[in-house]
């Protein structure tokens, strides 16, 4: 998507993404389309409690990962 | 038979208390809606599900949950594609976060054409799982020295290969499976290698605690048969265990008496 | 499973249709109550039972029918003590008009210690029963050509030994009964030899049509537990030959993924 | 039992014993306390359908075989 | 090693001796020249041949006898081929003329795929033999009642199969060869399914007299090293046998004393 | 043969050649003239020894070197006894002081009733060792991980055990020595299980490089015929390792042509 | 082969063949090519012991056998 | 054996032992009979090479194993 100066830089699942600043985790997800109560994320390797996702608020060179439960033996 | 289980033959794990005795993975299945159906078949409590990255390019791919409720099995997150303890531990605090429990399978895997558990590796993360707060459900090799170290570390269960995961072979060593049930004071499950019904059975009769299987029933021609199978194999297994089974003699016995016949 | 197993996976010898794929024997219990019990449990729809003198000297001795009523189980009279036709010709007819039916198991065994069947003596006894009018489930060896033989002189169902009677070693020649049973027009069942669970489950994945089992239910520490497991043992055998199991490779295969990784 | 000439001798199940003249089969098993729809007769080595028990007069030297089903495998 | 056996461990058959205790198949071997060398690395004395008519097209054909000489090894002639009683008289009355001795090898086979001995078929051609004169080697099943009864019409060795000709399985049941064995005055040989050297080396150790072996020599990759193979493999299981072996135990015992040890 | 074996078919470990794929241990025996015996039949060129406190109580007792030359056979001293790195070091040091070389047995046992080798403590040992300028054969488990761990870290030979010491069970995961085999560089032995000349036939034909037995031979009721037979089943299944072996097939194979039979 | 009304008719090994009148089993060999010590020979399937080949003449329509061992299990 | 103030008090193979002072290793060897060849011997855990046997003498307190080699798997 194309980006501008007011836009910040940060990575989702290893691939580089641009937000609109001010964006919450929980925006995040709803601009994503997945429900938070099926995955779990890690924000520069910290795990990010469920309950904070609304408080969170993104910055640059922020590296997310979200993750869910696939089949598995 | 459930109903009989239910009430007089539950295990105990990490202070769970679970009816069924097969322990059934959700990999490998042709879609979700068979692992559903297996799954439910299999009449299990526990599944082994794996930790992975949302797929960004396909949101609305359908997931396990709507598949494999978790409200009704026991998820059990593993370490699959974890080689370090510090992998392991990352990976397991987003599956407590996004399951909310910490009861979980370690698995450290060696290379093709084996993928035989790194010992080294798996006693390294089980430390740091254990120190991290996690019950760890332990996926490791037939040895009975190694699995008394991991019970003693404090692994709430141990859970050696029969044979190498995937390869259907069944208990290659059912000398040294035995050997390590004697010894322990944890559950003792057979992991990897069960390859059909009477595998599960014949694990059972060793005086495993429980069997955890997945590519038997995820690949046979028919995933809900199976099931079913590996369901009635493991129930059968417990039953003979507890009954006591006949010894084994290498002379005949007759059946019916040999007295009273006409003439 | 019962319910699944009678709609949809009954077996057929003589025109007679069975839901259970286990046949039970009544002899070696320690008394009559328990072989009750074991039968119960078992499942089974047909039991086989001997002929033998009234003992006069004590009259009001409990009789077998008083405890496995012939209204619900089908009894299956064997010719346990014969050593000629001529024996067993008049053995069965005596059972015939005890029971009021004519399907029957023929056993003709060696002496001791291996109680092996005496197949020349079984091919005389078998056209003479048949002759006679007899549905013939004939007790055999593992030797192909004796048992189409058997099958081709009108036999109702063919019964290879899995091991000597009552030794419990469990089938020891299956390249032998897979070969019977790919070459037979009537059911296969492994008769003898069955020491627990898993060699019911064995025997049924090689694809026999049922198995009959005596002293390993009779003689174990628990005869009514092992009835159970014995049963669960063969719908196991039976689904996972259905379900048609994963092929035996020498290698590993990954259950989990090993994409969409954290990193 | 004390037998009289009026008595006949014959054998069950292998053990001679002595009747008195004209008993039926259906008598005999009476007098052993058996219930005939639970055995089966063979008279010297032919069998005796059970529907015709009471018209079998015992003879002299008759072979009796009473049998019925016990536990076998 | 075999200066050893000759002196010490021979067997006899028939009235003859031998040292060693390894008969080969002349059968499937790609030429004559490595006939005659494989036959020479295995030490055997005994060979078993066919008889067949004279090939009229190719007259100049090399011939058995000019590669393995009838003066050095004992030809064994063999009724393959045959079905009833009247074919192997006939045959093996021709290879006497041919070979001038009555020391025969008779087998009856059923049909393909198991080409298992067809035993009815057998005992009557045995005793048509016997009372043409010749002593009878006879191939069977591994019954042993048939095999008692071979004895006692007089054949001079009784050789169950150990597995399908050619199958390479090796001995299938263990239990039934040694049965046979623990019965039999006669000498015990197994013939067919031995496969590789182990098979030959396990046969021996269950008591066996000597063991034929054909096909696993001839369509080795290497037919002069598996011959070798087979010639020690035999040896060891005959020395084992004799030597007495440590019985099997489920625990350990230590090799080293825990006794002076330096502190 | 060993002439042939000596010149085409020798193996070698930390640049010492041997044609002898046997090597025997000298514990167990009833006595060192029977040790003698055994070892001079057994055509070993190599036997286990332990190092332990000379008796000063009886200083005329006599001494294995006495009964079992150094210089014929070379000694290849085990630390059995030794539960630590230190002691694996200090007992080895003070073995080679007495017998002036480097090649070494590593074997760090578990507890009974296993006596399983201690890995972690196994891989300490070894890599202290080895920085001592030890050359070390390692007695280890099964482990394929483990086992290319120890290669890698400089151990001349990987010696995984059959089956628990002493319990004569045999080579109990045959797929595991295998994988061990093919992915090493090192020689790979089978030490520990084998309890009789067909276990060491079967483990020479998985591929191993030599086999190492001890209670086998001691406690044989005849130890020096079992030597002998030790002899022959390696030589066996060496040969039939090289010779290539025909495949398993679950179907007969005539050895005898069909055509040009008479009429 | 052409044949003439002074040869005779007979079958060797299954297949017809003619050959010249008062011809023995010895000279049949002999035209066979054949070592008469390594084969047997059935003429209307009885033995011929081989001492006797020299004598014996082959007539009109006599089936003749020649074996001789092979390679076999 | 009896001991005086010359003698040195030392262990070997975990036995106490009195030696009379000035005794080399290669001197106890010898009174203990045994055949320096066969042998290898640790002085306070540390190995004496067998070629410096005759000039190591005992000092009080020595902890001395001395052992060989004997039947082990």
């Amino acid at each position: 998507m194309s980006t501008t100066l007011e836009q910040l830089r940060l990575t989702v699942n290893g691939e580089p993404m641009s937000l609109a600043r001010g964006k919450t985790l929980a925006g995040l997800l709803a601009e994503l389309g997945l429900d938070m109560r099926k995955v779990a994320i890690e924000r520069n390797r910290e795990i990010v409690p469920r309950s904070t996702y609304a408080g969170v608020v993104l910055e640059d060179a922020d590296a997310i990962e979200i993750v869910h439960f696939i089949g598995g033996g | 038979m459930d109903g009989a289980l239910r009430s007089d033959d539950a295990w105990t794990v990490a202070g769970r208390h679970f009816a069924s005795r097969l322990i059934v993975g959700t990999g490998k299945y042709k879609d979700l809606p068979t692992t559903a159906a297996a799954i439910e078949a299999s009449g299990t409590e526990m599944v082994t599900v794996a930790v992975r990255r949302v797929n960004l390019s396909d949101r609305n791919a359908p997931m396990l949950q709507d598949y494999v409720s978790p409200s009704r099995y026991t998820y059990l997150p593993n370490t699959a594609g974890c080689f370090t303890a510090d992998e392991a531990v990352r990976t397991l605090r987003l599956a407590r976060e996004a399951g909310g429990w910490n009861l979980v399978k370690l698995e450290v895997l060696g290379p093709p054409p084996t993928l035989y558990p790194d010992m080294a590796a798996t006693l390294l993360a089980a430390e740091a799982l254990i120190r991290d707060g996690f019950e760890v459900m332990v996926y490791c090799s037939d040895d009975p020295i190694a699995a008394k170290r991991l019970e003693e570390m404090g692994c709430v269960a141990i859970m050696p290969l029969g044979a190498p995961i995937g390869s259907g072979l069944g208990v290659q060593n059912p000398l040294m499976i035995r050997m390590i049930i004697e010894n322990a004071k944890v559950p003792v499950l057979v992991d990897a290698g069960v390859g059909t019904a009477y595998d599960a059975t014949f694990a059972m009769e060793l005086g495993c605690d429980a069997v955890l299987v997945n590519s038997a029933i995820a690949m046979a021609n028919d995933p809900v048969l199976m099931a079913r199978a590996m369901k009635a194999g493991v129930e059968a297994g417990r039953l003979a265990y507890r009954a006591g089974r006949i010894p084994r003699r290498d002379a005949a016995s007759a059946s019916s008496p040999m007295t009273g016949l006409i003439r």
